[in-house]
């Protein structure tokens, strides 16, 4: 069994650290977007309250319904860890059906924030209807366009492990998918507090 | 061969030295820094001198002076095959040139902060400061002043030794409104309204420019500094606040301004009347185009021309080849042109006739 | 190459010179592509340079018009950054830091191809906006809302500006991870973080801030391209947008962008200084420390550009304070290597010409940054030739030199054979006399008060005689460069003669031959010391004796190129295949921003979409491809055992 | 080498599942701060703010293996956040305290 989602490294992979190539750097890139989200986030903040006409955050959004959308999030953040466990044991089964949860669940979640543009955009909050507008429907529409590029990753490999390309030899490469997976949930909780929580 | 090498090292640098010590070949220029006129550009030029630029050359001759020495002593004779000793560092030399520099920037950088502080501090209103809103527009400088209710373009008009706070915005895009002889360089931003306060200490006629990219006519983009005897600045206020007397019935400054008004489709953008609402919000438009109230007082013209009826008379005639890409050519001149409605020379000549008759 | 050839021969099948260049991931061959691409893009971004100094030779001149000169200017900015100075880097960083590490190659050698791909699309795309009539013309900075808006910047012009950078940007993002994980993961054995070379070390240094840099810009860049194509209100101040943010998003990035430009060459200078001094590094855990700390404060200055936008005295006075503190460092660096040559036998090569004048060049460019960070001064200086003075001192007096004494430096590397020295000599001391009488009287021009980027400037300024010798020297410079490639024709038609260590290097570049073979190391080295060949050949000085079974006797008699008895891998080396795949996604992903800048105009905008569309699906399969194609030539392997 | 350096008890299902308990807490705390700002006063943001970090860190540190893994990761991901936070509260500065007056249209 390999420990902690692969501490080995893959078949033929000599490095100075014992890190793999590839995690080194998915956690390289993640450091990079962190920027690249507070970018985001410091002009959505520099411009937080500087809303010449509505309609003003505390009109249009709806925390019930986002907790619920953070909590799908939260939860396939879990899922996906779950899957990683049953891959690192050689659990194929158990492997497919957390990862199958875990991409319902971002599906969800997906599915949720469309649902939630379309009822903002009918109550007159759009791209262009004022700073809020812009600032929101951008930043978390980077958000939304990552966790679309983490499911799309998340169904190949699910596919892959159908016809043997995704095995529990694989676990290294998987492990940075999940990585990847991760860091879109922790932006949304700054995210959720940020632009939902915060009184404004 | 080596030798000559050496020479024209020498010599090139020091004729760098020559010309970086600046005998003669700044200053004496309509835009020179080093030329103060007013408070705020004679402060900066002064914690140029002392202690930026002494200490400059300080580090120059400290810098250059190692690596000559470094390349006349140590040069490799040919066949010269010695491993010279291996000095891998030295931590005492390491702290002493970490402390050179940083003794360095704090003896700048304690003077200056104390004047970023001096240069951005409100005269008060015991000050009797003259207050002027700037607002740039593509490409010109508009300039109201609001205790008056008077609007002019292109010419300041300020007081010899009385403090001035200029309010500055952007119609449009992001400008910079720079009066090099007086002082420095604030940002005309829209949206933002940015402050700028000196104190023009000589009277006469100030060169000034925009000095952030704003377009195509960018380098077209002057003004005027009048530096006024209070007297004087006290009559020019007196006279503005009353347009221009209307020119004599018949003559071709009369049938100027009506042209001006009507067909040519001037008074469409452009305004006559020196006076406006001071309660107007400083980003609110009066006029398209720049006021041209007692027009032939002003230095430029199309905000760079020197303000001669030949000039004028080109600047409308021609407005394309003049000042590409302006409204007035791209809204005004090419669209009569399309329409073959472009004035004819007797037309011209009035409408010029009756903008000299502005004064 | 040609042993490429023979290797493939074996495994059964040849390719074509042309299809063996396009498939590479051999990053000696991508170093090489880089190198040549960017000075392409030198000599033509040069080209625009000389195009502005005619027009401002004096005053009032016709030449250029008002909106080309914009054209040209913005293009000679944005280009001469992303597209030569980048890129070069990124040449050293191929040619030289797996070398230097003693690694066969990079981490990622297809994401390295890709990096050069996207490299050459995106700045091919940026250029082909000349052939459309639409150059941008904003400034290589692009302020909003000038930018931003399509009120005041017409056309697609700044469209091909927007994403072409992304496309470049993509590209940078890509090597740094590359060279990041290279460096930290692919060390010789005993190679520890501070036995490491300077020049590498400078390299993990940028990777780092462009990790961090870029995201600010692409961010930035998004917003105006929304601003441009969806109305959005980021930078439109009637609905409150502050185009300011703009220049926030922009110099956070710029910033640290002025550093990944200028660290690589100081690291250059790090390492040639040395070798022609014969003596090691003078305190070089300090030039080291002195780059982290360059790298960490050029986060937190950005807002110096910014000094005359209104930010109010509290900020201007902190970030003049912190940009004071950069002058720190910069001074310990340059101590240093005056330290270095001090008591050396120097040789004054081509390279250590130019790394020497780099040297002065830096103290120059360094002093009148420390007048820029004094807010007051700044007031005036801010937006004049004295900032284009300042900036082409350390642009070309230390980045574009430090980079020509790396090409007279590691030219053997490269192709096996020594640039002319007297034509060095000549090019050295033409280039020394254009850059200083070029960029020296912009100095006052600037304080004789005339801006940046005015196309033209009255005669009663008195601006026009110091531009008339600029101008002079402008070409001076500009036609001085030509003698590097008259240098490069004659070399490259002598036989590849160089020895492995011609210079008497200190690094483990010189253990091998010139050029190296495909695999770089038929036996990775142990390092026993910074200056890890040095010690072998001579030992350190001190407590470390030279080695008896030197690396030297080890790895020299390695298998040259031109033996074919020789071509066969040794054994245990696995090298990557070939691929299609970085070239193909990173087609995809320029049909991308070209889909979108045709979305953009009356013209083609209907097939704007379609085209993104397709980009899409090209990158999504093209990565596919990638993924399910063997890293690694297996056959090859059996066949060496 | 580095695994034995930091060797933890082997991560469990049992330890995700506890880890997704916290988080749920830690949500439904964050949700009554909202409910309950009026009472709270000024200091809702720096619980809100509490929260967050503490489900950061908890999904940073266990989900990402970042406890269990090499220190060199958690050095690069925290110099990436430590730069992005400092810039963050730098522009909060410049906008929310040094800001000046808007001109409204």
């Amino acid at each position: 069994m390999s420990h902690a989602a692969g501490h080995t490294l893959p078949a033929g992979e000599h490095t100075v650290t014992g890190i793999s190539h590839n995690r080194l750097m998915m956690w390289t890139f993640l450091a990079s977007d962190c920027m690249f989200f507070g970018s985001l986030i410091w002009v959505y903040f520099a411009y937080r309250g500087r809303y010449f006409e509505g309609p003003y955050p505390h009109e249009v959004l709806d925390i019930p319904y986002t907790s619920v959308s953070a909590a799908v999030l939260l939860l396939s953040s879990f899922s996906i860890v779950m899957a990683l466990t049953a891959l690192e044991h050689a659990d194929m089964r158990g492997f497919r059906g957390w990862l199958l949860g875990t991409i319902l669940l971002g599906a969800l979640f997906l599915g949720g924030q469309y649902y939630e543009f379309i009822t903002f955009y009918h109550e007159g909050l759009t791209l262009t209807s004022n700073l809020f507008g812009t600032t929101f429907f951008v930043l978390t529409g980077f958000h939304g366009t990552h966790v679309f590029i983490g499911i799309v990753w998340l169904l190949v490999q699910w596919l892959l492990s159908f016809v043997g390309k995704l095995t529990p030899a694989h676990v290294e490469r998987f492990f940075v998918t999940t990585l990847y997976w991760h860091f879109v949930d922790i932006v949304w909780i700054i995210i959720f507090m940020l632009v939902y929580l915060m009184p404004y | 061969m080596k030798s000559r090498r050496r020479w024209v090292a020498i010599l090139s640098l020091v004729g760098l030295t020559w010309l970086s010590s600046g005998c003669g070949v700044i200053g004496g220029k309509i835009a020179s820094t080093s030329d103060a006129a007013g408070d705020q550009a004679r402060h900066i030029w002064d914690l140029f001198l002392v202690p930026v630029w002494w200490l400059s050359v300080a580090v120059f001759i400290l810098v250059t002076g190692w690596l000559l020495l470094n390349i006349v002593l140590f040069r490799r004779k040919p066949g010269d095959t010695r491993i010279p000793p291996q000095v891998h560092g030295h931590p005492r030399l390491e702290i002493v040139w970490t402390l050179i520099p940083a003794i360095i920037l704090a003896l700048i950088a304690i003077p200056s902060t104390r004047l970023i502080f001096q240069l951005n501090r409100d005269p008060g209103p015991d000050s009797n400061a003259l207050q002027v809103q700037v607002i740039g527009h593509q490409w010109w400088w508009e300039f109201r002043y609001p205790e008056f209710g008077i609007v002019t373009a292109g010419d300041l008009h300020l007081v010899v030794d009385r403090p001035v706070v200029l309010t500055i915005t952007s119609h449009d895009v992001i400008h910079s409104f720079w009066p090099p002889r007086l002082a420095g360089k604030v940002d005309a931003v829209p949206g933002r309204h940015n402050t700028m306060v000196f104190t023009p200490e000589e009277t006469g006629v100030f060169y000034g420019q925009c000095a952030e990219l704003c377009g195509a006519q960018h380098a077209h983009m002057q003004f005027r500094v009048v530096v006024q005897t209070q007297q004087e600045f006290d009559a020019w206020v007196q006279k503005h606040r009353q347009p221009a007397p209307d020119p004599t019935p018949g003559t071709l400054a009369a049938t100027g301004k009506e042209l001006f008004a009507g067909t040519a489709g001037c008074a469409g953008c452009h305004s006559v009347n020196p006076t406006y609402d001071p309660s107007t919000p400083i980003n609110k438009t009066l006029m398209v185009g720049p006021n041209l109230a007692y027009f032939a007082e002003r230095h430029t013209l199309a905000a760079f021309l020197p303000n001669t009826a030949e000039n004028l008379h080109q600047w409308i005639a021609n407005t394309e080849q003049v000042k590409p890409y302006s409204i007035m050519a791209e809204k005004w001149w090419k669209i009569r042109a399309q329409q073959n409605q472009l004035l004819t020379e007797e037309q011209v000549n009035a409408i010029v006739e009756y903008l000299w008759s502005l004064k | 190459m040609a042993e490429a050839a023979i290797r493939l021969e074996q495994a059964g099948y040849r390719r074509s010179a042309l299809v063996e260049w396009l498939t590479t991931v051999d990053h000696k061959k991508i170093g090489i592509l880089y190198y040549w691409t960017a000075i392409v893009y030198l000599l033509l971004a040069g080209f625009l340079a000389l195009l502005m100094r005619i027009q401002l030779a004096q005053p009032n001149m016709h030449f250029l018009g008002p909106k080309t000169y914009n054209e040209v200017m913005t293009m000679h900015g944005t280009m001469m950054i992303f597209a030569v100075a980048m890129p070069l880097n990124a040449a050293f960083f191929n040619i030289a830091v797996p070398l230097m590490i003693g690694a066969r190659d990079v981490a990622f050698p297809r994401l390295n191809a890709f990096s050069y791909w996207s490299f050459l699309f995106g700045s091919l795309l940026m250029w082909s906006s000349f052939l459309f009539g639409h150059a941008p013309d904003a400034g290589w900075f692009g302020y909003a809302n000038l930018s931003s808006s399509r009120l005041y910047s017409a056309g697609p012009g700044l469209d091909f500006w927007d994403l072409g950078l992304q496309v470049l940007g993509i590209s940078s993002i890509a090597g740094a991870l590359n060279f990041f994980v290279t460096i930290v993961n692919m060390r010789a054995p005993g190679m520890s973080l501070m036995r490491m070379p300077v020049f590498v070390w400078m390299v993990l240094i940028t990777a780092i801030l462009i990790l961090l840099a870029f995201p600010s810009l692409t961010v930035g860049l998004f917003m105006i391209m929304f601003d441009r194509y969806f109305n959005t209100n980021f930078f439109n101040p009637l609905h409150g947008g502050d185009p300011v943010i703009w220049q926030h998003l922009f110099w956070i990035f710029g910033h640290p962008e002025v550093y990944i430009l200028v660290l690589p060459p100081m690291g250059i200078i790090s390492e040639v200084l040395p070798t022609f001094s014969r003596k090691p590094l003078f305190g070089a855990p300090f030039v080291i420390f002195a780059g982290i700390a360059i790298a960490f404060l050029s986060f937190f200055v950005w807002a110096h550009h910014m000094f005359t936008v209104g930010l109010g005295p509290v900020p201007n006075a902190l970030f003049a304070a912190s940009t004071m503190l950069i002058g720190i460092p910069t001074g310990v660096k340059v101590f240093n290597w005056l330290a270095t040559m001090w008591g050396g036998s120097l040789d004054f090569k081509t390279a250590m010409k130019f790394a020497s004048a780099a040297v002065w060049m830096l103290m120059i460019g360094g002093i009148t940054g420390v007048m820029h960070a004094t807010v007051p001064l700044d007031y005036q200086q801010q937006d004049s030739y004295f900032i284009v003075a300042h900036f082409h001192y350390v642009i070309f007096g230390v980045i574009v030199m430090g980079l020509l004494a790396g090409t007279y430096y590691w030219f053997p590397k490269m192709y096996g054979r020594l640039l002319d020295e007297r034509l060095g000599s000549w090019h050295f001391w033409l280039t020394f006399i254009g850059t200083n009488l070029t960029f020296f009287p912009m100095h006052f021009v600037g304080l004789d008060g005339m801006p940046r980027r005015y196309f033209t400037y009255a005669a009663e300024t008195g601006w026009g005689s110091w531009n008339l010798v600029i101008t002079i020297g402008a070409f001076i410079l500009g036609l001085s460069q030509t003698l590097l490639l008259v240098n490069v024709v004659k070399t490259l038609r002598q036989p590849a003669a160089a020895s492995a260590d011609p210079w008497d290097g200190r690094t483990l570049e010189w253990t091998i031959p010139s050029p190296p073979p495909a695999y770089n190391f038929a036996v990775i080295p142990t390092v026993r010391g910074r200056d890890a060949y040095w010690i072998e050949k001579y030992g350190d000085g001190h407590h470390t004796p030279a080695a008896t079974d030197t690396m030297q006797r080890r790895e020299v008699h390695q298998p040259r190129h031109d033996n074919p008895g020789h071509s066969l891998l040794p054994p245990g080396v696995h090298l990557p295949k070939p691929s299609w795949w970085p070239l193909i996604v990173s087609a995809g992903l320029t049909a991308m921003a070209a889909g979108m800048i045709m979305h953009g105009t009356e013209t083609l905008g209907p097939l704007g979409f379609p085209i993104v569309g397709l980009g899409v699906f090209v990158v999504f399969f093209g990565l596919l491809g990638w993924h399910f194609e063997p890293a690694i030539e297996h056959e090859e392997a059996h066949v060496s055992q | 080498m580095h695994q034995q350096s930091t060797a933890h008890a082997q991560p469990s299902p049992a330890t995700w599942v506890r880890v997704l308990i916290l988080l749920t807490i830690a949500t439904v705390l964050e949700v009554l701060t909202y409910v309950f700002e009026s009472t709270l006063g000024v200091l809702t943001a720096p619980i809100l703010i509490v929260f967050a970090a503490i489900k950061f860190v908890l999904v940073v540190a266990y989900y990402m293996h970042l406890k269990f893994d090499n220190r060199i990761l958690t050095g690069i991901f925290t110099w990436g956040m430590l730069i992005a936070l400092s810039i963050f509260a730098a522009m909060a500065a410049i906008y929310h305290i040094y800001g000046q007056p808007l001109l409204t249209p």
